[in-house]
């Protein structure tokens, strides 16, 4: 869709609040609707959107592919790493006061780690699936 | 009643599974299949007057918040299935020429 | 506090996206290989802990029981937990030069990350006290095992694993929607707590369709007899490495969930009993038996005669189950792992003789006698375990089930055991005919089985005889375990 | 006033899903899930589940058409007549239709469900999850907090999803 000049400025305008969007709910998620899944779908939807318009190439040249596994992996190993922490400090899996001195900023410290975490794997899981299904016959 | 027609819901959705022959088809079945059960948690999370689980300081009333919790889990279930299935299909048509099972030929 | 539980499912979580960012096949193995023995050393000392102190309750994030999730290992978790790490560690060994002829090269990192996750679900599901979490490892499970099987390359296998994807989230969505009308009826999502308040919540008929649905989703997940029909194909054309490595757990899980519902959560409304389901379930099963039997004796393709001899292994632990008798329970927890351990050597060793072949039929075991004289006699031996002979395993839990069946009400369902005995016979003789009295024309070059290959068929085979022999191990604790289920005080 | 919005909006969901049955046309088939998700949205909504209805439009609307809409660049548009017969399965249909609405009609009506909202889980929640967590939306704080091992386990499905599609899909070749 290279020679659409209107859908490309369209684009070009919407994607910003669109990311901005996904990051809100993925901030915001303590105080209002959303939380890291939603903002992660939303985020890869932006980009997903960005790569219809103006081609895989330019898509690739920002996340490869490679990169995409790498950070979904990151994204889990967050996740995992916040549970340890509990557990190298002689408490459960999972226990966010260890994070932090006083239990309540632990507690939300604990859960917005876990978002990011959650965020980051689902954005980058969202966009890997959309470049599989879309780039058949190059190297995954 | 509304659960009746929540269950007519499911009960298209598993029809639809087990007899359409074309497999994308048999996927979005699967999709409205797993949203009925989806509705019948929401549905039983529900409390009269409720409102939507956020505290703030004029409400005392909340709806019940664990199915909430439990749905987003189930769907991201169900996304997850659906994109596995659908990357199977794409291979599927490339293997057997089509997606319709009733015409795959195994010899 | 003690980290165990816990530590058995995250351990092998964590490695996983670790795996991910090295994606170098020789170290994925090596990590996945090393991991896993350690997690049959951690599920050892909790097996040994629970057998001593009673069960362990680990609560995550530090939250009490019905607010939070909790894991709870009894003596049953155990049980179902070692065998089902044993094998995998045993599949995962002898995996590398089978993978290497079956998987393209790319993907066999991810063909390891999916393996370990499965097996993290099914760890999961046995040592989760939250019925909802339960769900979600048991999709975890699932999920991996469709890429797994969808990862060969038969000419069936992308079929099957799409029917297996349909069926599997059909069976997942009943057991949600049973879950979600337990839920509305007691409010409550932990097993224990829901134990308790199912048998104070007034009688319901929603109740009954929830026990509907619940058994349909598990019959599914545990190819109970007219839901087997996955089990079939996914068997016959999955890799032959994975075809093992389900062979002896994924089924098991199904039976797992079906104890831990029926018997224990459910224990209080009985609903086995009630309802008449158990003598429906038991004649099911026992049609299945017969019918499975008689398919496995006409099939031609090896692989697809042991899915079906699979099945009518499966219709034995159920019916054992159905009698509903202490006895009945023990029977059916030592057939569990004996049949785990003797198809997963059947299978083991089919899948390191033929790496390369598409559909292994009969006549392709032709004169395999001579060619390897050790493997052979393994397979011999475990062959006399899957009729169920003297010596082996399968002799024990044969026994056990016949004297359970004789204590039941249900003594002439004895007949059919020894009938469906002798057809077993019929079948695993046509093999082991071939196999040592049919000469090959073809002379194909000897496969090099490894010795790694060699050390764990001759582990599954010991195992099998000395389970055969020495019985306590087996026994004993599936004693303790069906006594606390029927609420029999001391040993 | 509610109660008579959700019997319209299901009714609507059941016409859409008879369309799927019907229809041959597999774009047409998609865009109208999308309808459907965007409806179910609306459910949730009406039901006060915003997050699940925030989830549902981004997933429902968004990337499951976009899958969708990738998949059937592949395929044929138009799916072919099942060969199956439909009598025996309508039949069927309404036969376990009528003996589900018989099992399901002693479930507590939508709002009076007292014994699942008033269990000790949900009522502690909401009581605690301020003051423990500093946390408002007690869905965040049950996902993400109390209940933070299934939500683990939802970050290992969705990365199963990942490298599943990843590995299935990898080298199939001569497609544009």
């Amino acid at each position: 869709m290279k020679h659409h000049t209107v859908l490309r400025i369209v684009t070009k305008l919407i994607i910003p609040l669109i990311l901005l969007f996904g990051l809100y709910i993925q901030f915001h998620g303590d105080y209002s609707a959303g939380g890291g899944f939603q903002a992660g779908v939303i985020i890869a939807s932006g980009f997903i959107l960005y790569n219809i318009i103006f081609g895989l190439e330019v898509g690739f040249s920002i996340l490869s592919i490679n990169m995409t596994k790498n950070l979904m992996a990151i994204g889990v190993l967050l996740y995992i790493a916040v549970g340890f922490m509990g557990i190298i400090q002689g408490l459960n899996f999972l226990e966010y006061n260890s994070l932090l001195s006083s239990s309540k900023e632990g507690q939300l410290l604990g859960i917005f780690l876990v978002e990011l975490g959650v965020g980051l794997t689902v954005s980058n899981v969202m966009i890997l699936i959309f470049y599989s299904f879309n780039n058949m016959g190059e190297k995954l | 009643m509304l659960y009746v027609l929540n269950m007519t819901l499911f009960l298209i959705g598993l029809f639809i599974i087990v007899r359409e022959s074309n497999l994308i088809k048999k996927v979005i079945g699967l999709n409205i299949f797993q949203s009925s059960v989806f509705i019948f948690y929401i549905l039983i999370s529900k409390v009269e007057g409720g409102v939507p689980p956020i505290i703030s300081a004029d409400q005392s009333i909340y709806s019940n918040p664990l199915p909430h919790v439990l749905i987003l889990t189930a769907i991201v279930v169900s996304i997850a299935t659906t994109s596995l299935a659908l990357a199977l299909i794409i291979r599927i048509k490339d293997k057997y020429g089509t997606i319709e099972e009733d015409d795959i030929d195994l010899g | 506090m003690n980290q165990i539980p816990i530590l058995i499912i995250t351990l092998p979580l964590l490695l996983t996206p670790i795996l991910l960012l090295i994606r170098k096949i020789n170290i994925v193995y090596a990590l996945t290989l090393i991991v896993s023995f350690i997690n049959i050393s951690l599920i050892l000392a909790l097996g040994a802990e629970v057998y001593n102190n009673g069960s362990i309750i680990y609560e995550l994030g530090g939250w009490p029981a019905p607010i939070g999730i909790r894991l709870n290992a009894d003596l049953l978790s155990c049980y179902f937990l070692t065998f089902i790490n044993v094998i995998s560690f045993l599949c995962l060994v002898s995996s590398k030069d089978i993978i290497k002829h079956q998987i393209h090269e790319d993907n066999i990192y991810l063909f390891y990350i999916a393996w370990l996750l499965c097996n993290i679900g099914f760890s999961g599901i046995v040592l989760t006290d939250d019925i909802f979490n339960l769900f979600v490892f048991l999709e975890i499970s699932s999920l991996s095992s469709y890429f797994l099987i969808s990862q060969a390359n038969y000419k069936g296998t992308l079929l099957a694993a799409m029917q297996y994807l349909f069926i599997g989230s059909i069976g997942a969505v009943f057991i949600l929607l049973a879950i979600g009308i337990l839920y509305a009826h007691t409010g409550t999502l932990n097993m224990h707590d829901l134990a308790m308040k199912i048998g104070q919540a007034k009688f319901s008929e929603s109740i009954v369709f929830a026990l509907g649905l619940l058994l349909a989703g598990v019959g599914i997940k545990s190819a109970l007899f007219p839901l087997h029909g996955w089990l079939i194909k996914t068997y016959a054309y999955a890799p032959s490495i994975v075809t093992t490595y389900f062979a002896g757990t994924s089924t098991k899980i199904g039976v797992y969930i079906l104890l831990r519902v029926f018997l224990d959560i459910l224990n209080s409304i009985n609903p086995l009993e009630y309802y008449g389901l158990a003598q429906f379930i038991l004649f099911i099963s026992l049609l299945g038996v017969f019918l499975s039997t008689l398919y496995a004796v006409k099939q031609k393709e090896v692989k697809k005669m042991l899915a079906y001899s699979s099945v009518a292994q499966l219709g034995y632990i159920i019916i054992a189950i159905m009698l509903l008798i202490p006895d009945g329970l023990t029977a059916s927890l030592i057939h569990v792992v004996n049949h785990s351990i003797i198809k997963t050597g059947l299978f083991l060793i089919i899948a390191v003789i033929f790496i390369n072949n598409q559909n292994v039929i009969i006549e392709d075991l032709s004169g395999l006698g001579k060619k390897y004289p050790i493997l052979m006699s393994c397979f011999f031996i475990l062959g006399l375990g899957l009729i169920g002979l003297p010596i082996t395993s399968g002799f024990i839990s044969k026994w056990y089930i016949i004297t359970a069946m004789l204590k039941s009400e249900y003594w002439y369902f004895t007949f059919i055991v020894l009938l469906t005995s002798f057809m077993t016979l019929s079948y695993v003789w046509v093999l082991i005919e071939k196999i040592y009295f049919a000469t090959n024309d073809n002379d194909d070059a000897i496969n090099n089985i490894s010795i790694y290959q060699m050390f764990c068929i001759i582990t599954l085979t010991v195992m099998t005889i000395y389970l055969g022999l020495e019985t306590s191990l087996t026994s004993g604790i599936a004693e303790n375990i069906s006594n606390d289920f029927y609420g029999v005080t001391g040993k | 006033m509610t109660i008579a919005l959700l019997y319209i909006l299901l009714s609507v969901l059941i016409v859409i899903s008879i369309y799927v049955i019907i229809s041959r046309n597999l774009f047409s088939v998609i865009i109208s899930t999308t309808i459907f998700s965007m409806v179910c949205a609306l459910i949730f909504l009406l039901l006060d589940a915003i997050d699940v209805s925030l989830t549902e439009a981004a997933v429902g609307a968004g990337i499951s058409t976009i899958l969708f809409l990738s998949t059937i660049r592949y395929v044929d548009i138009i799916a072919t007549d099942t060969k199956k017969s439909a009598v025996p399965i309508v039949i069927l249909f309404f036969l376990l239709l009528i003996s589900i609405s018989i099992l399901i009609y002693d479930l507590p009506e939508p709002g009076k469900a007292n014994v699942v909202n008033n269990s000790q889980a949900t009522k502690y929640y909401i009581n605690n999850s301020t003051t423990e967590m500093g946390v408002p939306n007690v869905v965040t704080s049950v996902l993400a907090g109390y209940r933070g091992f299934d939500t683990l386990g939802e970050v290992i499905v969705i990365f199963i999803a990942g490298i599943s599609v990843l590995g299935i899909l990898r080298n199939t070749k001569g497609r544009t």
